[in-house]
């Protein structure tokens, strides 16, 4: 029951976020579907991923699309609906994308191995393992970001220079 | 140090803030409607006529010399002469104001009518809550509204009343010395030491 | 009798839980909890808004407000009474929607980190494992609320007032965050519950709160001055800005829409203040352990009525800061100082008990204190000036 | 910066612009809290920072000048209140002095005396109400706005209780003043200017070591020397910019010869340096109360040769200056032997300070645009006229 509102809530966020013609809306669309998928996790249990998806996507991604969004645009809205020129292609990869994810997912160990009770994944075990086991992936995936933060703040302050 | 101004700024508002309650120095506000700081002698608001004895038109001291309402900056007096005389306080006959109109909503309270009046006929109120709901005619003070008895002038301006009452009191004299009232013309050569008066 | 006063509320929600249908106590029990949140914290607003403006009246040598009713008490059923007959004004151009929904987000969103916060024993109304997380998740849809506002008023002050915001929320929120790890750290839970009975012993009658060691009151510190820069409160109101960009994200709102902006806001000061209480001043514990016969709930609201008279005289005692200088200060100050705080606090808890970790813990903290506020200071060229006299 | 919202700059504007960026133009007042009365500036911004700012104003005019060449000599002298109503006595007294020189009347020395302890009394009138508007526009929320005015309502009940009104004194005259002193004035007042210091000391307390006070005023809304001595800025303004020029110091007029103060200067230019300047000008001016109010001598108030009526100066012109709180207050009158003066002139401090407003906005942020303007230090009735 819950799962289904969720879910209706989720796609309906996500239909909205590409068929509005307003940019902002559809922004503002694209954030109920996060909130529903952080909904999700947390219909599923997980609550740390659940928080997480609302704190990253909502409180950060988004505000970062409206952010470059308004630094970049300067047109109204269009008023009439337009299409882009490949948009039979694009379908196309699109639906092949989706039957090859469902088949895959259908045909996986996952869907036939019945759900277990699993002892409740507290933050604790999530910080132990990311701490023990996945402490390299951590690292990488944080030096990666602190170089990109770095080759961003070097850009930003080359065109500075270059605009004075 | 970092944050040495903004502890001393605290303080000071801390202090301020505990101050309140203990001195009168740091709550500066009169509640106003009840209680009510005293006007100084010297405050003025809107001008007055001040009439003699008790007959608030007949007394009137204004001879509708007209000089204020030339004077007047904002020009917010409007005055019609009499066409016929009376006799004024030293018995001489003059004309009065058959109407003498002040406009308080266009009066900017400069007192200068005061100031150039010979008479001493129009003097400054310091009454002020005077607040209509009829902006236009409520607001346009007629003679009779205007008139106020001397006594209320005593009252507001006890200094420079007693100082006007000594002086009129000493032109009457000077007039009753002189002559026996004839028809004197003209009394706009009143000494000129008026000017320093308020 | 002290047990039964300290848990009164818990056991008044069992009592009239006990009376529903099984199926659906859960619903219940969370209904009850939301209900009493709200209602106590939109009376403290109301409370707090009088209090506010009777304070700031003393502190600039005036009353402050004492005609309605005694003392002035009855303001803000005043306020809320005109704010609700006003005309409700939606600009021509703004865009309808958006612009109704804003405020509403916005109160949403500032009400539901409440859900974390431990306001008595046993008396927060969902213990969530991963509570910390949780508000920071809640208090970031705010920035969503403010830009909704901000953009769909159609007006070039409260879009610079809605951008003014973002930036400075996303940039303190970095601070606030780090300078709550060391907390998490030492209870060793992102949970509220948690993290407040960690601090609930006492040695002799001094209580164990994280404020009272070099890192928790650095920590402290750091938290409340990015929970003010958060809250958009004084010195960091440049959103509103007054003087300069009039109201800012909420220029274009009038009537009720315009009480909520006023509600959300005060709302989110409250949380960012009981998050404090949570994180560094104990929580509920009472601050003396002779003083442990008081209800659980009234040490929280003693605290917090103590924060926010601390956060209205800041308002009443300073200017404003700049833009770029609030950004300098964000990114330059606060961040390297949250840093240095986290390695201070870790310093601490590898060092042995004693006179030693005192001393290192306050010289981590003091020394780079000192250092970064000198350059900051130096970056800016602010010194203190002699002038000279001409005859 | 800027959005779908936003009307999309015009070309020039564009031009005038760094980079690509697109600018939003927006226009600050008339209706707006801090541009004291109604002032609009039309600002065009990138990102926050200003690139134009275009100073319009006229929304209060009154046609002052024309109404004083149809009015008699006297009858201008209420309307001089109403220029920069915050220090009516200053302009009450540059009127009279040009209207002395024209019509060649000595104004005794206790009326000189007097003149010098109500100019002196304005003047810290005007700078606690120009230091406490500066504040509230740096965002404080009206504390120190709040004393600045507990001080300042002190001062204008002694103009109250002397001239009879607050701020629309009215006071002086063709060759001397109105009224007398009245009873107890001259020690009430002493007792003030001897509170004065304390009051200034609890500002700087609170602000002037101000770490975000600091930040906010130093360094922004520099005005450089020679753009301030090319443009004709007067008073605290150019003081603060580093040029020795007060004309109480220059001309002398009055009596201003026999008082000993100092002239403070300051040296960047800066919004700090105009509040500092005004600080130590308040101290400065204490000393003058208190070396006039010791030395007030006893005697008339008027030329015996004034006039109240019919006050007709022979044809000639004169102009009279005074250094009024805001800078160079200056009367220019032309005389055709009438009542009413043929030419009448104002030259307003307000109105000439700020045209450097654009000069020393560009390139800072709208915060601070708003900062720089309240330490320009005008009031709109002396702009507009």
């Amino acid at each position: 029951m819950s799962f289904a509102i969720i879910a209706v809530f989720t796609v309906a966020g996500a239909l909205a976020a590409m068929t509005l013609r307003n940019l902002v809306h559809c922004v503002l669309a694209l954030v109920v579907a996060f909130t529903g998928l952080a909904g999700l996790y947390l219909q599923l249990g997980a609550q740390f991923v659940g928080f997480a998806q609302i704190l990253v996507y909502v409180g950060a991604v988004a505000i970062l699309i409206v952010f470059a969004m308004l630094l970049t645009q300067s047109h109204e809205p269009l008023a009439h609906l337009t299409v882009a020129p490949g948009w039979v292609t694009s379908s196309l990869v699109a639906v092949a994308v989706f039957v090859i994810l469902a088949w895959s997912i259908r045909s996986s160990a996952v869907g036939a191995r019945s759900i277990q009770p699993r002892p409740e994944i507290t933050v604790r075990n999530i910080g132990d393992s990311l701490m023990s086991q996945f402490v390299v992936p951590l690292e990488v995936t944080g030096l990666l970001l602190t170089a990109a933060l770095v080759g961003a703040v070097t850009i930003a302050m080359r065109e500075q220079r270059m605009n004075r | 140090m970092l944050g040495e101004g903004i502890l001393k700024g605290l303080a000071e508002t801390a202090r301020n803030f505990f101050g309140s309650f203990v001195s009168k120095e740091r709550l500066t506000t009169v509640q106003f409607p009840e209680e009510r700081l005293p006007q100084p002698e010297a405050a003025r608001n809107f001008p007055f006529l001040v009439y003699d004895g008790d007959d608030s038109q007949a007394g009137l001291r204004c001879v509708a010399c007209q000089i204020c309402e030339k004077e007047c900056p904002p020009k917010c007096i409007f005055i019609q002469k009499s066409s016929d005389k009376k006799p004024d306080y030293i018995g001489k006959q003059q004309f009065y104001p058959a109407v003498f109109n002040i406009d308080v909503s266009v009066c900017m309270s400069c007192q200068i009518c005061v100031e150039v009046c010979p008479f001493d006929a129009i003097e400054m109120d310091n009454a002020f809550e005077l607040s209509t709901t009829d902006r236009f005619r409520g607001l346009l003070w007629s003679r009779e509204q205007l008139a106020k008895p001397n006594s209320y002038f005593h009252n507001i301006h006890p200094a420079t009343a007693a100082e006007v009452d000594e002086r009129l009191a000493e032109a009457k004299a000077r007039a009753e010395a002189k002559a026996k009232p004839t028809v004197a013309a003209s009394t706009t050569s009143q000494p000129d030491s008026q000017t320093t008066t308020s | 009798m002290t047990e039964t006063m300290d848990q009164i509320f818990v056991l008044l929600k069992h009592r009239i839980l006990a009376h529903s249908p099984v199926s659906v106590q859960p619903i219940f029990s969370a209904a009850l909890s939301a209900i009493a949140i709200l209602v106590v914290f939109a009376t403290l607003f109301a409370l707090t808004t009088i209090l506010e403006r009777k304070g700031l009246g003393r502190f600039q040598n005036r009353y402050g407000p004492n005609r309605v009713g005694p003392f002035g008490l009855l303001q803000p059923l005043a306020d809320g009474l005109k704010s609700l007959t006003k005309e409700d004004i939606v600009p021509h151009s703004a865009d309808g929607v958006v612009h109704m929904l804003a405020p509403i987000v916005l109160v949403v969103a500032a009400f539901l980190g409440y859900a974390v916060l431990p306001l008595g024993r046993n008396m927060t109304a969902i213990n969530l494992d991963a509570g910390l997380l949780y508000f920071f998740a809640a208090s970031s849809v705010v920035e969503l609320a403010i830009f909704m506002a901000g953009w769909s008023s159609r007006n070039k002050y409260s879009l610079l007032g809605a951008m003014r915001a973002i930036a400075q929320m996303i940039s303190y929120e970095v601070p606030l965050i780090l300078s709550t790890i060391t907390a998490v750290m030492a209870a060793g839970s992102l949970s509220t519950g948690a993290i407040v009975e960690s601090q609930t012993g006492y040695s002799g009658i001094w209580p164990h709160w994280f404020v009272f060691t070099p890192w928790g009151f650095a920590g402290f510190v750091l938290f409340m001055i990015a929970g003010i820069a958060e809250s958009n409160r004084s010195p960091f109101d440049l959103p509103e800005g007054e003087s300069e960009i009039i109201a800012g994200y909420f220029v274009e709102y009038s009537g009720f829409k315009f009480a909520l902006f006023f509600l959300g806001e005060y709302i989110g000061m409250f949380a960012i203040c009981g998050l404090a209480i949570t994180l560094f001043l104990g929580g509920w514990a009472a601050p003396f352990s002779f003083l442990t016969w008081a209800p659980s709930y009234f040490w929280f609201f003693a605290k917090l009525l103590v924060l926010i008279a601390m956060l209205i005289w800041v308002r009443a005692t300073l200017p404003r800061l700049r833009m770029d200088q609030l950004m300098n200060f964000a990114w330059k100050f606060m961040l390297p100082m949250a840093l240095i705080n986290l390695f201070a606090a870790s310093t601490w808890h590898f060092t042995p008990p004693g006179a030693i970790r005192w001393i290192v813990g306050t010289i981590l903290i003091a020394v780079p204190y000192l250092l970064l506020g000198r350059g900051l200071m130096q970056s800016n060229k602010l010194e203190k000036r002699t002038y000279r006299f001409a005859d | 910066m800027t959005t779908a919202p936003v009307k999309e700059a015009t070309h020039d504007e564009r031009a005038a612009g760094c980079g690509q960026d697109e600018l939003l133009e927006i226009a600050l007042g008339p209706h707006h809290p801090s541009t004291h009365g109604v002032f609009r500036m039309d600002v065009v911004l990138d990102g926050e920072r200003v690139v134009k700012l275009k100073p319009v104003f006229g929304y209060l005019h009154r046609n002052h000048e024309k109404i004083a060449e149809s009015a008699s000599y006297l009858a201008s002298m209420p309307y001089t209140d109403r220029l920069d109503y915050i220090c009516s006595l200053t302009n009450n007294w540059a009127y009279a002095l040009a209207v002395e020189k024209l019509a060649g009347l000595q104004v005794p020395e206790r009326a000189e005396y007097i003149r010098v302890i109500t100019a002196e009394l304005t003047r810290l009138v005007n700078h606690t109400a120009t230091i406490g508007f500066l504040t509230q526009e740096m965002g404080a929320s009206g504390t120190p706005l709040m004393y600045a005015f507990r001080e300042r309502e002190k001062i204008l009940d002694l103009f109250e209780s002397l001239t009879g009104s607050r701020m629309m004194c009215n006071y002086m005259r063709f060759g001397g003043c109105r009224v007398e002193l009245p009873a107890g004035w001259l020690e009430q007042t002493k007792k003030v200017v001897e509170e004065f210091p304390r009051f200034l000391d609890e500002y700087e307390q609170l602000l002037t070591g101000n770490e975000i006070f600091m930040a906010r005023a130093q360094g922004v809304g520099i005005l450089k020397k020679d753009l301030a001595i090319d443009a004709g800025v007067t008073g605290p303004m150019l003081r603060a910019s580093g040029v020795n020029y007060d004309i109480r110091k220059v001309d002398k007029y009055g009596i201003y010869d026999r008082f000993d103060f100092k002239i403070p200067l300051g040296e960047h230019g800066d919004v700090y340096d105009r509040y500092m300047v005004r600080m130590l000008e308040m101290r400065e001016s204490l000393k003058i109360l208190h070396q006039a109010l010791r030395d007030l001598p006893q005697g008339p108030l008027m030329d015996p040769k004034a006039k109240i009526r019919g006050f007709r100066p022979k044809p000639g012109e004169a102009y009279g200056r005074i250094e009024a709180p805001k800078g160079e207050l200056g009367f220019y009158l032309i005389s055709d032997g009438s009542p009413n003066p043929y030419r009448y002139r104002v030259r307003p401090p307000s109105l000439i300070n700020l045209t450097v407003l654009e000069d020393m906005c560009r390139g800072y942020s709208i915060a601070d645009t708003i900062v720089i303007f309240g330490t320009v230090d005008i009031v709109l009735g002396e702009v507009d006229r």
